[in-house]
């Protein structure tokens, strides 16, 4: 099969999923619906797989296979082609779209076996995949842009999935607005990316940046990688616009997993990512970049620590690791960011499922406080959560550590790094080992405090498979990216596949040195422990001294409301920007809209009248004039064009 | 039959001004027949006459893309001219006749 | 149309004659009816002018010549009389446009059996039919009458629902074949048939490479869709007596009703033609693939010339053979079945046709794909 | 070129019409009576007008014709076109897409069916 | 005079003769014939143009489809004289009729002045695209313009499932 029908599968197997789904979107049958909607997964996510490879049979600097289905626009210097790429970066991207994407599908089948849509749902999902695989694989901004844009609709629409429900509408609604205050700026830096360059295309803009060289703040390049790093925060729930993404828990728990931890919103940093050579031309917006992200995961990570909801805590976690990411980037660590994706995804979709066979076994309970001991009534998602846990928490050998640590010291040791970010990064560290322990403490060990009258049961099979494979790359998933200072000690001294592989698509900040290895083991070993440390604490309150929590929360007073209220951003958001906007609006309404301006329109109005009736001919339905008008309007351009 | 020293006698430029000449000839007939159908029938001549343009081009510059559009257009005209005359047939059944008149009935 | 006038003129002539074999043709075509429905039905039929009944057919162009010629009051009189001759028009271009034989190459001229050779034969063949319902609708109006009216435009109607079918079914043939010009899809059904998929083939060198063995439900489509085209029985709506006495001809009589029968038996010769050409390996000899043909005529004549000459005539007989076969396809069908209902015509053509021929394409894009795949 | 070919015998075709025409009036009888002129509804004198009513559904059908034929006549270009795709390694891309407007047009197809617009009574 | 140019300036004055009397005649059913009398001859000036598959196309769409539901429909409704065939108003008729002229002038004008634009840059008059157009539209038609060949896919439909909506508006199925 050509490269051109492979790529045509891999991307329409979904959209061809929704339509199928979407024509029977009143049907009840899970299994059926499902089971389309996994094959069009599975089917896109073998394609993927036969993709790369073909791509690993490259060599190295040639490693890109680029598809040209048609010209999109063309108008004058702006030539558009729906061409998508497949190259070091997004090869990983849509493996672990699809791969995590079809692992989801699966468990929703079981999830969403007793829901009333469920043809909508896999409808929505695959819609959701497709949009996704359009972000992904556009070789340029437009095509991701409607992608992002797709995406951005289907989590709207997943979100509000129960939608007969006010508040998960109001979620849905909240999760688009927000995003488009992000879109905007996206579309914004699209116009800037173009003005500059004179093209849309990925690698024709990482091309022509070596030809440009600037460092102050109003440049093109700094203007237009700020707006796109705003529409990053939209999607990838960074501060300011990070409120929708806790609210977006609203929707299924696998669409959690799927859009809200693994996939779309890391659309941003995927980005950020694609666009590396062109951000590395603009350290201003990567101090900035580096400042948010890491102000991100500290401040949504402390709110974590209070949260009662088991999936607003995931959630926050989410907001916190997608600071990590953001840090990594903005300490040039391009490759670290992507690898922290990766693992990210898996162990935090891991995690979401788990909570979903949770809340399954729960009867619809999310309250961590009216759970507790569930570890010997669901062993399978014990088992599975625990390795979530470790991974998280950044325990060697499991995935997330080797991807944190990268993040950690690049943020150190880079150029571009400092030692504050490091501190801002372990400190989210120490606080990610707490509220994850603490998760785990009152969900799954300690007593049991939930009524007798529910009995949690396992989920079934079909909900347990995804867990497994998830828990597993969970645990392996980071071996890809072993750090030089570990792999010179083990056995065997296995190389950075990961740098390897992306070396080519990557820039590396100029003017970084060789470190001393003992300085990295020392860094390493900090975090390491602090995260040890901070987790038995939380062990130590939440299981063996479970009254001590509510001392602490009651000595730190008003401090702990603040966190606990989320830091009254939302309210803030209330009062300082929605109310006032509100009160204004009904201000000048009354005192400058009904007194003054409907008395001067009155005064208009009438006069406004008066012409109308005489230029009413004009416009009197008779078409026959209408088209003498436009022959009017051709023969004055004409006219014009001829005499100039 | 073709000769190639005879057929710089007919150019592009004839073609055109017969395609701009059936183009005035239906934009008249727009601006000025009252029946519905026969305006309906002159926008046809004009598009017509863009047509024959269009493969005129194609044909003198070298270029398939001309013919692709004038296939894209006949398309369009016969979509326009279905959905037309679908209208005109509503209007018919209401006023007993076609004229453009009766479109003043469409205004706001 | 060629350098002089030697071949201008030979080329007016040769399209003259086309064009009479259709009009000769029709005297020939009528008798076969009257004889083979008489046949049929266990009549004799005309048996008293001449052998067989032969002279019929001048005894009846006789009284055609000496009708009266009358327009009726209602009647519009220019479109009254321009219907029949517009009928004559599609029917012909369309005949000309068919190869008949193979090309007589004598000297440095090459004579083609057909009226003329197109690049785009198909398309040009399906367009100059599409053209045939002006007849019908100007004949139906012009007349003045509402039976003729009626009969106009279910007949228009009729033609037209069954022209997607017919076009439909020509896209599997072309798809095989890859070409829209006759003649080159008469060369491509010289080869021994041969069936081949991913690579694989099924080798059947006794038969001929004929489109029906490739398409055999794109041919039984086409086959009765044509039927439906030139208005014959069971398809012949337009003229149901019982409900529109005659259809759009009702108010026609004289040489201007032969002229319509012209235009309708032209049709069914263009059909019969199309049916060769299509699925049947056209002038092709059976069993003689062209080449040996040639060949065969070299060894047994004198000159190249003469060696040319045979061959044409010999393709051209076999071409008439096989459209004579399928012309008495047309008649005995028109005698063996009944009239469908109209709401049958239209189910059959939309519902029915149409969506057979839809499978027919996709199944055959899906076998030549993977046939080159 | 065919061209001049086409429209020799076209013209040629009209005019041997016409003359056949002409020339059989001329041997024609002619007897005047003012019945034989009416129009011919089975000898019951004319009821109506030609004004009679005629159902949409003719016209709807041609309108559905238009619609479907050009949907076929895409299907002429892409059938000659197709090997050549197939040979130049498109052929899958080719194969799909036109998969996906014959998809479309057998959704039209069915909608037409399933509202009723090709029932006759 | 080649046959060529002979060809030309018949077909030219043909065509061009049907469009003027398209508008200009009376009688509706009579302004649809001579439509289909111009897409012919509009058909036959294609063919002069080499492109054979597009001249077919034009009759099979245009005269072969188009026209005859102009025709089917104007026969349906017996629309023979109209009792004014233009549009009232003295004023407004000069004016349009003078708009026009106004803009047949600007046109000719207009290809006149940039005719020595197209000698010039060669345009290689030579018939450029020969004999295998068709080949050459359905390539490009189905790499370039796919994604217009699709959209158009997807018109159709609506305006099938539209123009059945419109036609079956209330009014019965029956006309008049």
């Amino acid at each position: 099969m050509s490269q051109q029908t492979l790529m045509a599968i891999l991307i329409f197997a979904p959209l061809v999923g929704f339509f199928i789904n979407g024509f029977r979107y009143k049907k009840h049958s899970a299994e059926v619906a499902g089971t389309i909607a996994t094959g069009a997964a599975v089917i896109s996510f073998i394609s993927a797989l036969l993709m790369v490879i073909d791509l690993i049979g490259l060599p190295a600097e040639e490693r890109r296979i680029s598809v040209q289905f048609f010209d999109w626009i063309t108008i004058e210097k702006l030539k558009v082609v729906a061409g998508f790429t497949i190259d070091q970066i997004s090869a990983i991207m849509v493996l672990v779209v699809t791969g995590v994407g079809s692992l989801i599908h699966l468990f929703s089948i079981g999830y969403m076996h007793h829901d009333e849509g469920v043809a909508k749902y896999f409808a929505y999902l695959n819609l959701f995949l497709f949009n996704m695989l359009l972000l992904i694989l556009g070789d340029n901004l437009l095509v991701m842009f409607v992608g992002w844009e797709g995406v951005g609709l289907c989590s709207y629409l997943l979100i509000g999935f129960w939608f007969t429900d006010k508040q998960k509408a109001t979620a849905g609604m909240k999760a688009f607005i927000t995003n488009r205050v992000g879109d905007a700026a996206f579309l914004l830096g699209m116009f800037v990316l173009f003005l500059t360059f004179g093209t849309l295309n990925f690698q024709e803009i990482n091309h022509l940046v070596p030809l440009t060289s600037e460092l102050t703040w109003l440049a093109p390049i700094t203007m237009g990688t700020l707006f796109l790093f705003i529409g990053a925060t939209g999607k990838s729930a960074q501060i300011p616009l990070y409120v929708w993404l806790p609210d977006a828990m609203a929707g299924p728990t696998p669409v959690s997993a799927l859009i809200h931890a693994a996939t779309m919103v890391t659309a941003g940093v995927y980005m950020i990512v694609r666009l590396n050579p062109l951000f590395m031309a603009a350290p201003n917006t990567m101090m900035i970049i580096a400042t948010i992200g890491g102000l991100t995961a500290v401040m949504a990570a402390s709110i974590g620590l209070t949260q009662w909801d088991i999936k607003k805590v995931l959630a926050y976690s989410t907001v916190s690791q997608l600071g990590y990411m953001f840090l990594a980037c903005g300490v040039g660590a391009f490759g670290a960011a992507l690898f922290h994706l990766m693992t990210h995804a898996f162990f935090k979709a891991l995690m979401f499922l788990g909570s979903g066979s949770v809340i399954h076994a729960m009867h619809e309970e999310q309250d961590i406080r009216k759970m507790g001991g569930l570890k010997k009534y669901l062993p399978h998602t014990y088992l599975t959560f625990l390795i979530g846990w470790l991974a998280i928490i950044g325990v060697p050998p499991f995935a997330g550590f080797f991807s944190k640590d990268e993040i950690l010291w690049q943020a150190f040791h880079s150029p571009r790094g400092h030692w504050v970010f490091w501190a801002m990064g372990a400190l989210g560290a120490v606080m990610t080992a707490f509220y994850m322990t603490r998760l785990m403490a009152l969900t799954f060990w300690g007593e049991s405090r939930f009524s007798k009258k529910i009995h949690p049961h396992e989920s079934p099979m079909i909900m347990l498979i995804p867990l497994f494979v998830l828990a597993i790359l969970s645990a392996i998933g980071g071996w890809i990216g072993i750090p030089h200072v570990i792999s010179e000690i083990l056995p065997g001294q296995p190389g950075n596949f990961l740098e390897t592989w992306l070396e080519p698509m990557i820039k590396t900040v100029p003017g970084t040195e060789h470190a001393e290895p003992s300085l990295e083991w020392g860094l390493m070993g900090i975090s390491v422990m602090l995260a040890a440390i901070s987790a038995m604490t939380a062990y130590h309150f939440y299981v063996k001294d479970p009254s001590k929590p509510k001392k602490i929360a009651a000595s730190l007073g008003k401090l702990y409301d603040v966190v606990y209220n989320k830091y009254y951003v939302d309210e803030g958001y209330f009062c300082g920007i929605i109310n006032p906007l509100v009160r204004l609006s009904k201000g000048i309404w009354f005192y400058i809209d009904v007194n003054f301006i409907d008395k001067t329109t009155y005064v208009i109005s009438d006069l406004v009248r008066g012409s109308g009736l005489f230029v009413r001919g004009i416009q009197n339905g008779n078409i026959q004039q209408y088209a003498m008008y436009i022959g009017l309007g051709v023969v004055a351009t004409m006219t014009y064009v001829l005499m100039r | 039959m073709q000769n190639s020293e005879l057929i710089g006698e007919i150019g592009l430029t004839h073609y055109l001004i017969l395609s701009a000449l059936l183009f005035v000839a239906g934009m008249a007939g727009v601006l000025l027949r009252r029946n519905a159908i026969v305006i309906l029938m002159s926008v046809e001549l004009m598009l017509n006459a863009v047509n024959l343009s269009f493969v005129a081009f194609s044909h003198y510059l070298g270029q398939m893309d001309g013919q692709v559009m004038v296939f894209f257009v006949m398309t369009i005209a016969a979509a326009e001219v279905s959905v037309g005359l679908a209208i005109l047939v509503s209007i018919f059944k209401r006023y007993k006749e076609i004229n453009v008149r009766f479109f003043e009935h469409l205004k706001g | 149309m060629g350098h002089d006038i030697f071949e201008i003129s030979i080329n007016a002539i040769k399209l003259i004659v086309v064009f009479l074999l259709i009009v000769q043709a029709v005297p020939v075509l009528v008798w076969l009816e009257r004889r083979g429905s008489a046949f049929i039905q266990n009549r004799l039929g005309p048996n008293r002018i001449g052998p067989f009944g032969l002279l019929q057919l001048a005894a009846d162009a006789v009284k055609f010549f000496f009708k009266e010629e009358f327009v009726p009051a209602n009647a519009v009189k220019l479109l009254y009389y321009a219907a029949p001759v517009i009928a004559l028009i599609p029917a012909t271009l369309a005949f000309a446009a068919i190869p008949l034989g193979q090309p007589v190459q004598w000297n440095e001229y090459l004579f083609r059996l057909q009226g003329y050779e197109i690049n785009v034969g198909i398309v040009f063949v399906l367009a100059v039919s599409s053209l045939a319902p002006y007849s019908i609708l100007i004949a139906g109006w012009g007349s003045g009458n509402k039976y003729a009216l009626m009969g106009a435009l279910r007949a228009s109607a009729q033609v037209i629902s069954y022209e997607l079918a017919l076009g439909l079914s020509i896209v599997g043939m072309i798809l095989i074949y890859g070409t829209f010009n006759l003649t080159e899809m008469i060369q491509a059904q010289q080869a021994p048939l041969s069936y081949s998929l991913l690579g694989f083939t099924l080798p059947l060198n006794f038969l001929p490479a004929w489109g029906i063995f490739y398409q055999p439900l794109g041919a039984i489509i086409f086959f009765a869709a044509s039927f439906a085209e030139s208005n014959r029985l069971p398809f012949d709506l337009a003229e149901g007596e019982a409900e529109l006495v005659a259809g759009f001809h009702i108010e026609y009589g004289g040489f201007k009703m032969l002229l319509f029968f012209i235009g309708e038996y032209g049709h069914m010769i263009v059909a019969s033609a199309l049916m060769v050409l299509f699925y049947f390996g056209g002038y092709a000899i059976p069993g003689i693939s062209l080449a040996d043909l040639n060949q065969w005529t070299a060894d047994h004549t004198a000159s190249a010339n003469a060696a040319s000459l045979l061959a044409g005539l010999l393709t051209f007989v076999c071409f008439f053979i096989k459209l004579s076969i399928f012309l008495w396809i047309f008649i005995q069908v028109r005698w063996t079945l009944p009239r469908f209902r109209y709401d049958q015509l239209m189910d059959l053509g939309w519902k029915t046709m149409l969506p057979w021929a839809l499978f027919n394409t996709v199944l055959t894009a899906t076998f030549v794909y993977l046939a080159h795949l | 070129m065919p061209l001049g070919g086409v429209i020799f015998i076209a013209i040629f075709v009209a005019v041997f019409g016409i003359v056949i025409l002409f020339a059989a009036s001329r041997f024609g009888t002619r007897k005047y009576d003012p019945v034989k002129f009416e129009s011919y509804e089975c000898g019951i004198p004319v009821q109506e007008k030609k004004d009679t009513k005629i159902s949409v559904k003719f016209y709807l059908t041609a309108i559905l014709f238009i619609l479907f034929d050009i949907e076929i006549i895409f299907m002429y270009p892409w059938a000659t076109t197709f090997r050549d795709f197939i040979k130049s390694g498109n052929g899958g891309y080719v194969f799909f897409s036109m998969l996906i407007f014959i998809a479309i047009f057998i959704f039209g197809l069915f909608w037409e069916v399933k509202s009723k617009a090709l029932e006759w009574e | 005079m080649s046959a060529d140019v002979f060809l030309f300036w018949f077909l030219a004055i043909l065509t061009l003769a049907g469009g003027l009397t398209t508008v200009l005649v009376t009688n509706p059913i009579y302004s649809a014939l001579s439509l289909a009398f111009t897409m012919i001859g509009v058909s036959a000036l294609f063919v002069s143009l080499n492109a054979y598959f597009l001249a077919g196309v034009q009759l099979i769409v245009y005269a072969g489809a188009v026209t005859v539901l102009f025709v089917m429909v104007l026969m349906m409704f017996d629309l023979k004289h109209e009792l004014i065939t233009f549009t009232r108003g003295k004023i407004s008729g000069l004016v349009k009729a003078g708009l026009v002229a106004l803009f047949a002038g600007l046109i000719v004008g207009s290809v006149l002045i940039t005719s020595d634009v197209f000698s010039k840059s060669g345009g290689a008059p030579e018939a450029v695209i020969g004999g295998d157009t068709t080949k050459a539209l359905g390539t490009i038609l189905f790499s370039k313009y796919i994604f217009g060949f699709e959209a158009l896919g997807v018109l159709l439909l609506i305006v099938a499932i539209g123009a059945v909506a419109l036609a079956r508006s209330k009014g019965g199925t029956h006309a008049k």
